[in-house]
C-alpha cells in the first residue's frame, strides 16, 4: 500500500437528526451510513476505508460552521458531505472555499448555491430550477386545461423558491391561470386544518406542494378526509418520500426532485441498486426514500472522484485540491441514473415526475405514468439568470420534452 | 477581584486558540454570544428576562451584512462602529415603549418584537434574501484586505480587546449609583420612585446598554460566521442568549462570557460526541450545573427574598 | 402544654435562636417581650414549623410537634396570627376566616358555631366580612387576622405582636376581646409576642423576656 | 358575508380550542407554582405521543376503535400521573422562591432533556392515529367540509372552561390554591398541605397540557419539535389572557385562534406572527393582559 | 399670611365603594410637626397616598407651597421636596442596609452617574450619619432582609431623611420600634428635623409619643378630618377619647 494512503477517509457528513426536519434528515443519514457500509466492503475508496462523522444541522447555522471547522482542521477528514438545509449550504459555501475542503452539497437544491464561483463546492444533485420546471412541465401535459391553482409550501426559501419557479413557468406555458391562495404554513406546523379550509374556499382544480418530512406526511393525512383530493388534482413535489407512510389516493402528481427513485425503469435495471434497496429495507423495515438514493448517489459521487483523482494522479492517494479538481467535470453513474458535473459545478440529473398508481407487489402505491426529462433540457444555460430564461420560453418548449406515460 | 478574573479571563482566551486553532472559530462566536448575554445579564439585573434580545444581536448583524452590500462599508472598525450604533439606537427606540412592562409581560413582549421582526427579516425576499439570508464577505482592516484567516486573527482578537474594554465599562456601571438604581427596580420599584429617581429612565439607559451589546455581539457573529441568516432573531436564539446569561450568573460581567463559552463548548463536545443526543446532554449539563456548581451562579442561588414583610 | 427545650434555630447561618427554652402552661397567657430582632417572631415561627430545627425539642403536650410537618399542626388545635397579618387578598374577610376550617375539614355545624364565636367576640369583623382581605387597613388586618386564628385555636393561640399598628382605642378593644377570650376558653394557652407590654398587663399571667434569642427572665407566673 | 363568516369562525374557534388546552394549563401552574415552565409543550407533545401509541395500540390489537376515545383521555391522565408527581418533586420544587432566570434555566433544561427522549422512544417519523376523527365523520358548513371531531373539540373545550372555573372557584381544593397562590407560608400554618397543593396544580397543569396534546392527534400528527412550538404560544396566549387567569386564557385563545384564521385567509404572511402581533397590541392596551391585574404594593 | 407648606383641598378617592379620603382639606405650615391619628381603616395611609401621587384623588387637589402637584408621580413630588417612610419599610432587601442609604444619597446628589462607584467616600460617610442617627450603624453591612421588622421601620425613616426633604412624611414611625427605644428614637429624630430645617407630618397611634412631640394634631375619621387643633386640647376632646384614643 501507498505510504501516504491514510488509515481512513473522514467524511463529514451534515443532515438533520433532530428536530421536525430530522423525518428527512435522517433517511438521509441512513443512507449514508448504508453505502458507506457497501462501499466498504467492496474495499472502500482505493482500499482506504470511509468513516463518517454526522453533524446535526439543528443546531443552527453557527454551530454547524463551527463544526464543520473543526472537522476540516482534522487532516483525516477530506471531504464535507453537507448539507440539507440551503441556508446552511449557503453559509458553509464560503466557509469551505475558504479552508479549501471539497464540499458536496447532498440536498443543497436553492439555485442561488452556485451563482458566485466556486473552486471546492459542488452540487451534483441538480437544482430547484429543473426540479420544479419538471412539475410545471407534466401538470400541464396531465391536465391541460388547469385555470386555478393553489399552492401550499412551506414558508421558507425553499417553499418559496418553488413557489416562483411553478409559478412563472405556468405564466410561460400558459399565461391564463390563476393562482387563486398561495399559503406558507410553518415549517413544523402539525396541524393544517386552517389551510385546508382556506384551500376548500378557493375551490382550485389543482393544489401544488413542495410540504415535505412530517408536514407532508400531516398535510396528507388531514386533507384527505376533508375532500381536497377528491376535489382537486393534487401535486407533491416531495410526495415519494411518504408513499410507504400514508395511503396516498390514486392519480396524485408525484416526484422525486431528481432521479433518486429506488424502483425507476432505471433503477430496476441496476442490480447494484435493488440490492441496496433491499437490503436497506431489512435493516431500517423501509425501502429507501429519495433522500436515501441522494446521499447514497453523493457518496458514489465522491468515490468516482476519488477514483478519477488518482487515476490522474498515478495511483496516488490526492490531496484535496486534487480531489476538488476531479470533482469538476465529473461524468459518472449513480444507483439512479447519470450525473455530470457541469462547469459552474452544478449537477445535471434527469427528472423523474409521474402519478401514484395501485401496485400489485406492493401494499403501497407506486409512481406510474411517468416521464423522465433529461437533465440538461431544463436547466437553464451557464451564466444566465434562471427567470429570465423560464419568462422566455413558451408553450412550444413543452412539445420538445417527453410525455407522461413514455418512461417505463 | 472581578477584574482581576476577567483579565486572567482574557488572556486564557488569548492562548487558547494557539493551542487548539479550531476552537478559534467556536471562541468567537462564544464571544459574540457571551457580549449578548452581558446585555441580557444587565437587564437580568433589574429582574428582567428579554426573551427577544437575539433580535438586537440579529441587528447588528444585519446592520453589518447591509452596510457591507449596499452601501460599500468594507472597512472592520467602521462596521462595528456603525453596526453597534444602529442596534443602540434601535435598542433606545424599542426600549422607550418595552421598559414600561414588568416580568412576564417584558418577557413576552420582548418576544413578540422580536419574532416580528423574525418574520420581516424572513418574508422582505427582496431586502433581507429571505430565510437564505445575506453573504457577508470579508471586511478589509484599516484599509488592507487580508486573507480570510488573518481576518480571522484580526476579528477574534480584536473582540477579545473589545470584550475587556466593554466588560470593563459594564462592571464600573453595574457598580455605579445608576447600576445600583437598575437593581432597586428588582426589589422595590415604589421605593426607587419615592426618591425621586425615574424607575423608566433607568431601565432605559440598561435596555439601550444591553441592546448595545447584543448588536456588537451580532456584528462580530456575522463577520465570523459570513452569513447572516433570519435564524438570528429567532426566540430560540432569544432563549440560548438568557441561557448563557443565568448559567453564568449575573453577580458580575466575567459570568456571561464564562457562560458562553461552557455552552459553546458543551454543545461542540456534545455534538461530536453524542449527536443523538445533544439536547439531552446539554439540558443534563444546565440541570447539573445549577444543583452541583451553586457557587458557580452565586448571584441567583439566593433564595428571592419576601420583598415586603 | 407547649415546651420548648433547648432550641436553636438559625436563619442564611446565622444563629438566631439559642438554647431556647421555655414552657408554658395550660390556661395561662404569657407574654414574650424583648426589643426588636430578639427573636420573638422567630420562636413563634418556629412553633408553627415555618422554621426547621438547627437542635432542641419542641413538645405541645405529649406530641412531638417538630415530628409532625407544619400545616399538620393547626390539627392539634394551634392557632397562629402573624406579625404582618397576611390575609389572603382575594378573599373576602369572612373567607379568610373560614379558610382555616375548611383546611380541617370542620363539618359544616362546627365551622358555622366557631365562625359566630369569632363574631361575637369580634364584633368590628362582622361589619368588614364582605370586604376583600386585601383592602383592609393595616389594624383592621390584624382583628382579621385574630379571628382567622381564633377559627383554629383550641390548645395554643400565637400572637405576633398584636397591637403593632392598632390604634389605642382599637388596641384597648383588643385587650378586652383577649380578656373576654381567657374567661370563654378557660384552657385556652396564649402566647403574645410585644414590644409594648403594658397594653397587656390585663391579660398577661406572665412575662418572659427574650434576649439575643434566649429567654433571660421571667416574671409572674 | 355571513356564508363566509361561518367557516372563520369555526375554523377560530378549532384553532382556539386546541391552544386553550395547554394555554390554561400553565397559566395554572404559573398562578399556583409561580413557575415559569418552559417544559410545559413538552408534556402537550408527550400526552399527543401517548394517545397516539395507545390509539394505533388499540387499534393494531383489534380491540373496539370506539376505545379510541376514552383512549385519548386515559394517556393525558398517565402523562400526568406519571410526570406530574416526579416533575414536581424532584426539579420543580427546587426552583419555588428562585429567581424566574434559575426556573427558566431549569425547565429549559429539562425540556431539552425530553425533547431528546421523545426523539429517541418515538422516532423521527411523525406518528398519527386518527380513528376518533374518522369515526365522527364530517359535516359540511358553507361549502367548506369541516370534521365532526373539530367540533367535538370546541365542545370539550368549553366543558374544561366550566369545569376548571367550578373547581377553582367552588371547590375546597380550588380554594386551598388560591390561598397557596397568594401566600405559601400562612396556608401551611392554617393547615393547608401546600406540598400536595403544589403536586395536584402540577398535575393538572401537565394534565391540561397532555389533554391538549391528546386531543389534536386524532387531527394532526405528532412529530419532534412539537413542544417546541407549542409552549411559545401558550405563554403567549397566557400573557394575553393575564397570567393566572382561566377565563382569560380562553378569550385569548379564541383571539390568538381566529386572528390566525384571518392571517392564513386573507394575509397569508401574517400568519406565523399573527399570535405575536395580537400579543403587541392587547398589551400596549392592557399592559398586565386582558383580564390581568397590577398587584400594588402594600405601602 | 404666608401660603402654606402642604394644602390639601377637598380630597376625595374610594375603592370599591369604600369612601378612604371623603373630602379632606389640610394645610400644613413651614416648621410645623403635624400628628395625625385616627382609628384605623380611617384612611390616613390613604392621605399620605394621595399627597405623594401613589394614587390619584377623583376630585381635590394638592399643594405645595401653592403650586398644584395633584396628579405628577411620586418621583417627580419627590424631587419637589417630599419624602416620605412607610407604615411598611420598603427596602431593597437584596442588598446591605448601608447600599440602601448610599443609593438614597446618590438618589439626592444625581443618581446619573454611570462610571464611578456607588460606594464612595462621600456617600459611605453621609449614609453611615444617616444610620447613626437612627442607632444602625451596628447593623450598616447587613443584608436589609434580614433586620427584624423594628429595624427595618428605622431604616427606613433614614432613607427617607437621606433626600433632605421639605416635608418629610412619616407613616406610623414607631410602631414595632419596642417600647423601650420608642423615645429614644422620637427624641433624635426630632432634633434632626429641627436642625435640618424640616417639616414634619407623622401618622402616630401611641398618644404618649403625640402629645409629647406634635406640635399639632389632626384627628381622623371614616375619611376626613374630625378634629384639629393643639395636642393638649384635640386629645381631651370627647369624641377623640371615645373613637380613637379609648377610654380604659
Ligand atoms: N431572613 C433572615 N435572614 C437572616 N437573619 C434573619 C432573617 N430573619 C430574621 N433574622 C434575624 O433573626 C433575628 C430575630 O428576628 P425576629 O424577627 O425573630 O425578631 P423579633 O424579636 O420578632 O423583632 P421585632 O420586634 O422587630 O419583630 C434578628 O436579629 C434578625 O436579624
Ligand atoms: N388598595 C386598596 N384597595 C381597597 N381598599 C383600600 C385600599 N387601600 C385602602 N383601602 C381602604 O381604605 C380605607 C383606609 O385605609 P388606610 O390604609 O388609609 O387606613 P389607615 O388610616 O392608614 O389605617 P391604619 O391605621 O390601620 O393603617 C380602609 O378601609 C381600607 O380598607
Ligand atoms: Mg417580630
Ligand atoms: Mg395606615
Amino acid at each position: 500500500q501507498d505510504a501516504k494512503r491514510p488509515e481512513t477517509l473522514g467524511v463529514g457528513v451534515f443532515t438533520f437528526t433532530s428536530g421536525p426536519a430530522a423525518a428527512y434528515g435522517l433517511p438521509g443519514r441512513n443512507g449514508a451510513e448504508f453505502i458507506i457500509e457497501m462501499i466498504n466492503a467492496d474495499g472502500g475508496i482505493g482500499g482506504v476505508p470511509l468513516r463518517a462523522t454526522f453533524v446535526d444541522e439543528a443546531q443552527g447555522a453557527e454551530g454547524v460552521i463551527s463544526e464543520f471547522r473543526r472537522l476540516a482542521g482534522d487532516a483525516s477528514n477530506q471531504v464535507m458531505i453537507a448539507a440539507l438545509s440551503s441556508a446552511n449550504c449557503l453559509a458553509l459555501a464560503p466557509v469551505a472555499e475558504q479552508m479549501q475542503v471539497p464540499t458536496i452539497g447532498w440536498n443543497c437544491d436553492t439555485h442561488q448555491l452556485l451563482q458566485e464561483d466556486y473552486d471546492y463546492v459542488f452540487r451534483p444533485n441538480g437544482n430547484t430550477i429543473p426540479e420544479f420546471m419538471a412539475y410545471a412541465a407534466y401538470l400541464l401535459d396531465k391536465k391541460p386545461d388547469v385555470s386555478r391553482v393553489a399552492i401550499i409550501n412551506p414558508d421558507y426559501a425553499f417553499g418559496h423558491d418553488a413557489a416562483e419557479i411553478f409559478k412563472a413557468a405556468l405564466k410561460a406555458f400558459k399565461p391564463d391561470v390563476e393562482i387563486v391562495a398561495e399559503l406558507y404554513p410553518r415549517l413544523g406546523a402539525s396541524s393544517f386544518q386552517t389551510e385546508i379550509s382556506r384551500l376548500s374556499a378557493a375551490r382550485p382544480d389543482v393544489i401544488f406542494s413542495n410540504l415535505w418530512g412530517g408536514d407532508l406526511e400531516n398535510f396528507v393525512r388531514q386533507a384527505q378526509p376533508r375532500g381536497l383530493f377528491t376535489t382537486s388534482q393534487v401535486v407533491l413535489a416531495l410526495g415519494e418520500t411518504v408513499l410507504q407512510r400514508v395511503a396516498l389516493p390514486e392519480g396524485v402528481i408525484v416526484g422525486v426532485l431528481g432521479d433518486g427513485w429506488w424502483m425507476s425503469p432505471t433503477s430496476m435495471a441496476n442490480e447494484k441498486t435493488q440490492t441496496f434497496a433491499e437490503a436497506y429495507r431489512k435493516k431500517y423495515g423501509e425501502y429507501p426514500v429519495f433522500p436515501t438514493m441522494k446521499m447514497a448517489n453523493t457518496f458514489l459521487i465522491t468515490k468516482a472522484a476519488y477514483e478519477k483523482a488518482m487515476k490522474a494522479n498515478g495511483d496516488a492517494w490526492p490531496t484535496r485540491a486534487q480531489v476538488a479538481e476531479a470533482l469538476k467535470g465529473l461524468q459518472t453513474t449513480t444507483l439512479t441514473g447519470e450525473v455530470t458535473i457541469r462547469e459552474d459545478n452544478d449537477g445535471i440529473v434527469d427528472q423523474i415526475v409521474g402519478t401514484t398508481v395501485k401496485s400489485a407487489k406492493h401494499d403501497f402505491p407506486v409512481i406510474g405514468d411517468m416521464v423522465r426529462y433529461e437533465g440538461k433540457s431544463l436547466m437553464p444555460p451557464v451564466g444566465q439568470d434562471p427567470f429570465k430564461w423560464i419568462s422566455g420560453l413558451d408553450k412550444s418548449f413543452l412539445e420538445t420534452l417527453p410525455k407522461p406515460g413514455s418512461y417505463k | 477581584m472581578p477584574l482581576l478574573l476577567l483579565l486572567a479571563g482574557l488572556a486564557v482566551m488569548a492562548v487558547l486558540p494557539l493551542a487548539v486553532p479550531w476552537l478559534q472559530f467556536t471562541l468567537t462566536i462564544a464571544l459574540a454570544k457571551g457580549l449578548a448575554a452581558l446585555g441580557v445579564a444587565v437587564l437580568l439585573r433589574a429582574g428582567l428576562i428579554s426573551i427577544g434580545h437575539a433580535m438586537f444581536f440579529a441587528i447588528g448583524a444585519y446592520a453589518t451584512a447591509f452596510l457591507m452590500r449596499d452601501l460599500a462599508v468594507t472597512d472592520f472598525a467602521t462596521l462595528i462602529v456603525a453596526s453597534t450604533l444602529i442596534s443602540a439606537l434601535s435598542g433606545l427606540l424599542f426600549g422607550a415603549f418595552l421598559v414600561r412592562y414588568r416580568a412576564i409581560f417584558f418577557a413576552m413582549l420582548n418576544l413578540a418584537v422580536s419574532m416580528v421582526l423574525f418574520s420581516l427579516l424572513a418574508k422582505l425576499y427582496g431586502v433581507t434574501g429571505g430565510t437564505d439570508g445575506i453573504r457577508v464577505a470579508t471586511p478589509s482592516v484599516f484599509g488592507m484586505a487580508l486573507a480570510r484567516p488573518v481576518f480571522a486573527d484580526v476579528l477574534y482578537y480584536g473582540g477579545l480587546l473589545l470584550a475587556g474594554l466593554v466588560g470593563f465599562a459594564v462592571h464600573r456601571y453595574l457598580k455605579s449609583p445608576l447600576g445600583a438604581a437598575l437593581s432597586a427596580i428588582h426589589t422595590n420599584e415604589v421605593r426607587l420612585e419615592y426618591l425621586g429617581v425615574s424607575a423608566w429612565s433607568v431601565l432605559l439607559v440598561a435596555y439601550t446598554l444591553s441592546a448595545t451589546l447584543a448588536g456588537l455581539g451580532g456584528a462580530i457573529a456575522a463577520m465570523a460566521i459570513g452569513h447572516v441568516v433570519p435564524e438570528f432573531a429567532f426566540w430560540t436564539e432569544s432563549g440560548h442568549i438568557v441561557l448563557v446569561a443565568v448559567l453564568g450568573g449575573i453577580g458580575g460581567v466575567v459570568g456571561p462570557f464564562a457562560g458562553s463559552i461552557f455552552l459553546e463548548v458543551v454543545q461542540t463536545l456534545a455534538v461530536g460526541f453524542a449527536a443523538d443526543a445533544w439536547n439531552l446532554i446539554i439540558g443534563l449539563a444546565l440541570i447539573g450545573v445549577i444543583f452541583f456548581l451553586p457557587r458557580g451562579l452565586y448571584g441567583l442561588m439566593e433564595t428571592r427574598r419576601r420583598t415586603s414583610p | 402544654m407547649l415546651k420548648m427545650q433547648s432550641v436553636r434555630v438559625d436563619i442564611e447561618g446565622v444563629q438566631v435562636l439559642r438554647d431556647l427554652s421555655l414552657a408554658l402552661e395550660p390556661g395561662k397567657a404569657t407574654v414574650l417581650i424583648g426589643r426588636n430582632g430578639a427573636g420573638k417572631t422567630t420562636t413563634l415561627r418556629t412553633v408553627m414549623g415555618l422554621l426547621p430545627l438547627q437542635g432542641g425539642k419542641i413538645r405541645l403536650g405529649d406530641t412531638d410537634l417538630a415530628a409532625i410537618p407544619s400545616h399538620h399542626r393547626a390539627a392539634h388545635g394551634i392557632g397562629y396570627a402573624p406579625e404582618d397579618r397576611r390575609l389572603i387578598p382575594s378573599f373576602s374577610v369572612e373567607e379568610n376566616i373560614l379558610l382555616p376550617a375548611l383546611a380541617l375539614k370542620l363539618p359544616a355545624d362546627e365551622r358555622r358555631q366557631r365562625l359566630e364565636d369569632v363574631y361575637t367576640l369580634l364584633p368590628e369583623l362582622q361589619a368588614l366580612k364582605s370586604r376583600p382581605g386585601g383592602g383592609v387597613s393595616g389594624g383592621q388586618g390584624k382583628m382579621v387576622a385574630l379571628g382567622r386564628a381564633l377559627m383554629v385555636a383550641r390548645s395554643l393561640l400565637l400572637l405576633d405582636e398584636p397591637f403593632q399598628g392598632l390604634a389605642p382605642a382599637l388596641a384597648l378593644d383588643y385587650t378586652r376581646t383577649l380578656g373576654r377570650l381567657r374567661e370563654q376558653k378557660q384552657d385556652l394557652t396564649l402566647l403574645i409576642t410585644e414590644s409594648s407590654p403594658h397594653l397587656l398587663d390585663a391579660v398577661a399571667d406572665r412575662t418572659l423576656r427574650i434576649e439575643r434569642g434566649s429567654i433571660t427572665s421571667a416574671e409572674g407566673g | 358575508m355571513l356564508q363566509s363568516l361561518v367557516p372563520l369562525l369555526v375554523d377560530g374557534l378549532a384553532n382556539a380550542a386546541l391552544i386553550f388546552f395547554v394555554a390554561v394549563g400553565l397559566t395554572l401552574v404559573f398562578s399556583v407554582l409561580r413557575i415559569l415552565n418552559v417544559a410545559h409543550g413538552s408534556f402537550y407533545s408527550i400526552g399527543a405521543y401517548a394517545a397516539a401509541s395507545i390509539g394505533l395500540w388499540i387499534v393494531s390489537s383489534g380491540f373496539s376503535p370506539y376505545l379510541t376515545f376514552p383512549a385519548l383521555l386515559l394517556s393525558a391522565a398517565l402523562v400526568a400521573a406519571l410526570f406530574g408527581p416526579l416533575v414536581e418533586r424532584t426539579l420543580v420544587r427546587w426552583t419555588y422562591g428562585k429567581s424566574e432566570a434559575v426556573q427558566i434555566l431549569v425547565t429549559f433544561g429539562l425540556f431539552l432533556i425530553l425533547e431528546d427522549l421523545q426523539r429517541m422512544v418515538f422516532g423521527v417519523q411523525s406518528l398519527y392515529e386518527d380513528t376518533p376523527m374518522a369515526l365522527l365523520g364530517i359535516t359540511e358548513i358553507g361549502g367548506i367540509v369541516y370534521l365532526n371531531y373539530q367540533l367535538l373539540l370546541i365542545g370539550l373545550a368549553a366543558v374544561v372552561i366550566i369545569g376548571l372555573r367550578l373547581l377553582i372557584r367552588h371547590t375546597r381544593h380550588g380554594k386551598f390554591l388560591a390561598a397557596v397562590v397568594a401566600d405559601r407560608e400562612v396556608s401551611q400554618t392554617l393547615g393547608i398541605d401546600t406540598n400536595r397543593v403544589f403536586i395536584m396544580a402540577f398535575a393538572l397543569g401537565v394534565f391540561l397540557a397532555a389533554l391538549g396534546g391528546a386531543l389534536a392527534t386524532p387531527t394532526s400528527g405528532v412529530a419532534p419539535g412539537l413542544g417546541a412550538e407549542t409552549v411559545v404560544l401558550a405563554f403567549a396566549v397566557a400573557a394575553i389572557g393575564g397570567l393566572g387567569q382561566i377565563e382569560g386564557a380562553a378569550i385569548a385563545a379564541v383571539i390568538v385562534g381566529l386572528a390566525r384564521v384571518l392571517a392564513i385567509y386573507y394575509a397569508p404572511a401574517l400568519d406565523a406572527v399573527a399570535p405575536y402581533l395580537v400579543m403587541l397590541v392587547v398589551l400596549l392596551i392592557r399592559p398586565y393582559g386582558l383580564f390581568g391585574s397590577v398587584t400594588t404594593r402594600r405601602i | 399670611m404666608t401660603t402654606p407648606l402642604l394644602k390639601a383641598e377637598n380630597l376625595q378617592v374610594a375603592f370599591a365603594g369604600v369612601k378612604a379620603a371623603d373630602g379632606v382639606n389640610l394645610e400644613i405650615a413651614e416648621g410645623e410637626f403635624l400628628a395625625i391619628i385616627g382609628p384605623n381603616g380611617s384612611g390616613k395611609t390613604t392621605f399620605l397616598n394621595l399627597c405623594t401621587g401613589y394614587i390619584r384623588p377623583l376630585a381635590g387637589e394638592v399643594f405645595l407651597d401653592g403650586r398644584p402637584i395633584t396628579r405628577l408621580a411620586p418621583r417627580t413630588i419627590a424631587r419637589q421636596g417630599i419624602a416620605r417612610a412607610f407604615q411598611i419599610p420598603q427596602l431593597f432587601t437584596d442588598q446591605r442596609l448601608i447600599d440602601n442609604l448610599m443609593l438614597a444619597v446618590a438618589a439626592r446628589r444625581g443618581i446619573w452617574d454611570a462610571f464611578r462607584p456607588l460606594d464612595r467616600r462621600t456617600h459611605r460617610d453621609e449614609a453611615m450619619q444617616l444610620l447613626s442617627m437612627v442607632g444602625l450603624e451596628d447593623v450598616a453591612e447587613q443584608s436589609a432582609a434580614t433586620l427584624p421588622e423594628g429595624l427595618r421601620k428605622l431604616a427606613d425613616i433614614a432613607i427617607a431623611f437621606a433626600l433632605k426633604p421639605r416635608l418629610l412624611l412619616l407613616d406610623e414611625p414607631t410602631s414595632g420600634v419596642s417600647a423601650i427605644e420608642r423615645f429614644g428614637l422620637m427624641e433624635t429624630l426630632m432634633t434632626a428635623l429641627r436642625q435640618a430645617r424640616v417639616t414634619a407630618l407623622f401618622v402616630e397611634h401611641d398618644m404618649e409619643v403625640v402629645e409629647r412631640y406634635a406640635d399639632r394634631v389632626v384627628v381622623w375619621d371614616q375619611g376626613r378630618v374630625m378634629a384639629d387643633g393643639k395636642p393638649d386640647i384635640v386629645l381631651k376632646d370627647p369624641r377623640v377619647l371615645q373613637n380613637v384614643v379609648g377610654v380604659a
